[in-house]
């Protein structure tokens, strides 16, 4: 280190002040002790929560190997270790509540109805992809479930999300909207515009922060200040803040927001703890954190979670796990077949879906 | 035809258009009580109530989001900006996201979205109140951008800007809002967007001008007419889509071009129109093509300094001489 | 009104909504006890102070009499009511402690040291002027003299505030930077984004909302929810809130936390309540407030206020008031001769002031 | 001369300039601690510690504002853009205070700062991260607008930008962080900002190209080459100032011009200069003059549609052939 260095700006992470000492990232809060029956929820739902996530895990695992193979290029943004926080949600949303995220969103896209052939074929660019390749990894939507999509520009589509939850005001729908985004997005002006009209202009709008300790390879406390979830104090905002790794708890806590915020047509903003497996993308060399934080978190597997409160709760045997385990690696092996074997997009297509309208091309030179 | 004030003429289409479609709704900074910084919005509140007329905080970003996500879950929002300078703060929402959240979604969604407000220069509003910036949009694919001249052409098309299917931009002008002129009383006046107007036929050279820079080249032309020239006055009303078809035509006639800009010179619509110009109708050409442009240098507040850094009827005059190789 | 509306978005102001009640649009909290001398205020400074504050007011009257007698034009912000917050803060802070403000700038220009003649100079666009007459109105500075100018883009010297006052900290000066600006710029996502980094980073600097009721005509309870000094707490930073109407008062705050500020290089965020006049700018029709309202603010006149305070405290005698006013009205009328006979710039001034280093104007055609 | 990686030439040129000037550092996002997001700025957290190379939240205009004050009160930032796709939110800071205050303030204040980061497209990122911004930058008075393409260019160029006492916009690019290229041993490098190179010489047609499409346009004119088409290629290196007077010479003596720009068709560069072109050497062009631009629409993810959508060598050589009126 320089000892030019006088005055520090940034706080000092992992590698640099902390002596190798586990600096978690994210301190996660207890989980519900409740069980699902007293949560509303039936047998057959914890089931399905249950296949669900472990959808969005194999579809990301293999989606790693693909990537690694070659099969696809642009940004990879794996959502491994997060499952629970799409999971419980859309478990504890109406099917026709809005839900928009950042470009982490494949699970969020799996689990609101995009096919992992939809999905696995997206990210190879298919013409049968969910955006019809025209997106990619980070553009995931299937708009008729109302989930709008990935987005790229952190903290672009926080207005958007309120925008969602304005027209649902406006055509007194009863619909609620929910926008997911990451700890680093906190940081953006867009937020703070944002909470303050919905606020104002009370908007049935949840703000989810899904706090996974990292914005790239900046710990959250060296880019934001304080708790995040003490933001909403400033703009006398409701907010709740809970753990992200155990998807009963997004469950509860998400219902009985969502029910407030439909309710009441005022906004919440909301954190939730959570943490990243992987790396931010897949060139992350990941010196930022020490392996036995991550393995700290790696013990708190919402997967493996789910997976012991089934059998805990006998709701599944060991074998029928199994062959949920196993049906959902066929679903993703055959996306994968379905993902190598389906077109792409033929070149006409490159001027296709820029316009509802007419179209119209400067100078267009074909 | 009434005559009516450009701002008139705004209130008339956006008053139908809100009338004929419950989707619509207009918001922006004081729109709704104040009715309008510049009078636009005025009486709306009155007739369509705090559901459909909203005043918002000085959040640019923000409202401009939120006009995008409500345009994608089915309204149709008319979005003011009190100018266009201050839209600059707002642009990741219109060049990264109304224009391609579509495309980045393969056809599922749609953003309907007008956004609009004054552009351009006002007067001795110094450096951060200056600026055009239709040709800087206009750079974007997806974006229709429309700066009208006359309140005829604002009615009509702002009519077709709120219910074109994509995201418009709409430029006005300040100075312009008072400027009288006949407006067609058809009772649902729609000019489509992109085509552009001959506004004075002329035989010599042809006069590419649109919005506020259009009246300077009205003005030009008539002082050139007592010398015996002849201008052919364009008005393309819409940058974007640029009615390049009718200039051309136009230039095989009078075989000399001079467009005026409001923009600075690098990359305006006039070096774009000249480019294409140049590579169209290059045996047609006796001259070359000639712009009138601001200087590339910011807007100063001193009055004699404003004067000369705005393009004004002398410069066109000049540049028509030059390109008829007249002194 | 339609009965089309149901769902309301923004607030309802007075004109639509409050049948003729008064509705104050800042509660100005109590003014400070102490008398000058407790604060450490000399008898001179006090009557320093009256002399700026009233100069301020009659600079800007005259200013507005020229405007409407179209001897320049532009927009013309009038910072009549205000003056109290200039004038206190400049006399808690060190001379080389540097102020950036909005476009309302005048008041801060001359306690800062502009000249009548500078300022009114500019106001008419002459070479004289103290930002040559290439500002106006809105960009009155002098830099030299720490004061580094009003800014027209709502919040957009927020950042730079914070950038002055990180130089400050690099430099190691000692210096601490203020910034300036209205209860409107508060919803800027800049400030949101400035406030965190100025926390984290441990910013020398005081942001100050100057809340005057309004923005343009929107009142402040109908553009930003909640108390705004509360946003501090969402960053965990410091944060006051007291009377701007009473030069005392803000001179007693401003010093106990720009030392604070000094002493620890952490930021603090500042609510000054205070009341505008005058319209928006010359062209506002003031239907947003009543009459009565504004009345009720000027009892609480601030340049009145401490020449009753003069007064009181027989610091100076009617007479020698009288002298004071005398001496700054003849200022202020040489300052508008000053101006009327100074020279317009130059054309060739158009190309100046562009470049610190070698300039370039693209396809210059002169 | 040694053989560096573009990367490697810019850090040379951070360290070299941070060595020299107590004044200047570096922030933005994940520069320090992470050691870059594309490693330019690799070991200098190391060097200079935690006060002169910082991480920054993502917080573009924040960010990019606090360069600004910090530069008007004596520093000199290097304010580094994970990409310029996300300096749009920083626009307003950019555009509306960085190349104004100085003329607001009557010359009162200078803003010594550079903007730096990758430009353009990278591979298959979608829509919102592959916009050329240059173009739109340099429609902005007082910005100098660099686009390099070989490392010693750009070690050169970003040592002066530092030094430059106002507001340089200097723009990399993702895929060329790794292209390796000889770069002068000179103790103290600098290349003027301003200045075109002549990249190879050729009396057929002149062909202007910058930053990631020198690279196109140079497999264009080695393929010409075997054809018996000698091209003249020109690196302006800096988009703005644009040296028009290099290209102009070379036309006199080529006659035909081709300009390939990364930037979407309305008003880039190619637009700018072939305006420029057409006016000033309307005599010595024997053909119009030809542009190879991206196509007017948003960047497509799949990979056969980014390949249709991003300028390749084969269009340059139907371009060039169709100056020379060959087929
Ligand atoms: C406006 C903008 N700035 C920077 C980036 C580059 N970038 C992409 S993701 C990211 C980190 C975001 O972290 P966080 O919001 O915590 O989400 P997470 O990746 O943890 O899900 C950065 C810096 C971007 N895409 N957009
Ligand atoms: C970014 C931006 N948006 C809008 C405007 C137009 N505008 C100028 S001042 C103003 C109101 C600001 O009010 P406030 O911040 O409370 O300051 P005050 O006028 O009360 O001093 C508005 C909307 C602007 N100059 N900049
Ligand atoms: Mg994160
Ligand atoms: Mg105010």
């Amino acid at each position: 280190m320089a000892n030019k260095s006088q005055a520090v700006f940034t706080p000092i992470g992992l590698n640099k002040g902390n002596n190798g000492k586990i600096d978690k990232s994210v301190k996660l809060p207890p989980v519900t002790k409740k069980k699902h029956s007293e949560l509303g929820l039936s047998d057959q739902d914890v089931v399905n929560m249950y296949q669900q996530m472990y959808l969005q895990r194999r579809f990301e695992e293999r989606a790693m190997q693909m990537y690694q193979k070659g099969k696809f290029g642009g940004f990879l943004h794996l959502y491994i270790g997060q499952e629970a926080v799409s999971t419980g949600t859309v478990f504890a949303l109406n099917d026709d509540d809005d839900i928009i995220t950042a470009y982490r969103d494949h699970g969020w896209g799996l689990v609101r109805g995009i096919s992992a052939n939809e999905g696995m074929a997206e990210l190879f660019g298919k013409a049968t992809g969910c955006s019809k390749g025209k997106g990619g990894s980070m553009h995931f939507a299937k708009t008729k479930n109302h989930f709008w999509g990935g987005y790229g520009i952190v903290g672009g589509h926080i207005p958007i999300g309120a925008g969602l939850s304005f027209a649902n005001k406006y055509q007194e729908n009863g619909r609620i909207s929910t926008c997911f985004f990451g700890d680093g997005a906190v940081d953006q002006g867009a937020l703070h515009e944002t909470m303050n009209m919905a606020q104002l202009w009370k908007l049935p709008c949840i703000f989810v922060v899904e706090n996974n300790g990292y914005s790239m390879g900046t710990a959250a406390r060296r880019h934001t200040v304080g708790e995040i979830h003490e933001r909403a104090k400033g703009y006398g905002m409701k907010g709740a803040m809970f753990n992200g790794m155990d998807a009963l708890t997004v469950y509860e806590n998400m219902k009985k927001i969502a029910d407030e915020v439909r309710e009441t047509s005022e906004p919440c903003f909301v954190e939730i703890r959570t943490y990243r497996y992987r790396g931010h993308s897949m060139s992350d060399p990941q010196q930022y954190r020490s392996k036995e934080e991550l393995l700290e978190y790696q013990k708190t597997d919402p997967v493996e979670r789910m997976k012991t409160y089934l059998l805990n709760e006998k709701l599944q045997t060991e074998e029928e796990i199994l062959a949920t385990q196993e049906k959902v690696e066929e679903e993703v092996m055959a996306s994968i077949e379905f993902a190598e074997n389906s077109p792409f997009p033929e070149p006409e297509a490159l001027y296709e879906d820029m316009f509802s309208g007419e179209p119209f091309f400067h100078d267009d030179q074909r | 035809m009434a005559v009516l004030q450009f701002r008139e003429a705004l209130l008339q289409a956006i008053d139908e258009e809100m009338d004929r479609d419950e989707r619509v709704f207009i918001m922006g900074e004081e729109v709704a009580e104040y009715n309008g910084a510049y009078k636009v919005t005025e009486g709306l509140l009155d007739k369509y109530g705090f559901k459909r007329v909203i005043d918002t905080p000085i959040s640019e970003l923000g409202f401009a989001g939120i006009g995008v996500g409500a345009a994608m879950n089915g309204l149709r929002p008319i979005v003011e900006f009190m100018t266009f300078n201050f839209a600059v703060l707002a642009a990741d929402q219109i060049i990264n996201h109304a224009t391609k959240v579509r495309y980045m979604l393969g056809g599922q969604a749609s953003v309907p979205i007008v956004f609009r407000g004054p552009n351009a220069s006002a007067g001795q509003l110094g450096a951060t109140h200056s600026v055009a910036y239709d040709s800087m949009y206009a750079h974007f694919p997806g974006l229709s951008v429309i700066y009208p001249s006359e309140p005829d052409d604002a009615k009509g098309l702002l009519k077709s800007a709120i219910r074109n299917d994509d995201t418009v931009v709409f430029m006005e002008s300040e100075q312009m809002y008072g400027l009288k002129g006949e407006v067609s009383d058809e009772s649902d006046y729609i000019i489509p967007i992109g085509k552009a107007k001959i506004k004075r036929a002329g035989d010599d050279v042809t006069v590419v001008a649109s919005g506020k820079m259009y009246h300077i080249a009205k003005q030009a032309a008539a002082q050139l007419e007592k010398e015996g020239i002849e201008v052919e006055l364009i008005d393309p009303r819409t940058i974007k889509p640029f009615d390049i078809k009718t200039v051309i035509e136009s230039i095989q006639k009078t075989n000399r071009c001079v467009i005026v800009d409001e923009a600075h010179p690098y990359g305006g619509m006039a070096a774009e129109a000249g480019f294409l110009i140049q590579r169209d109708a290059f045996d047609y050409l006796d001259a070359p093509v000639l712009r009138v442009t601001l200087p590339d240098v910011n807007a100063p507040f001193s009055k004699p300094l404003f004067d000369l850094w705005l393009p004004d009827a002398k410069k066109v005059v000049q540049a028509v001489k030059a390109v008829m190789y007249r002194n």
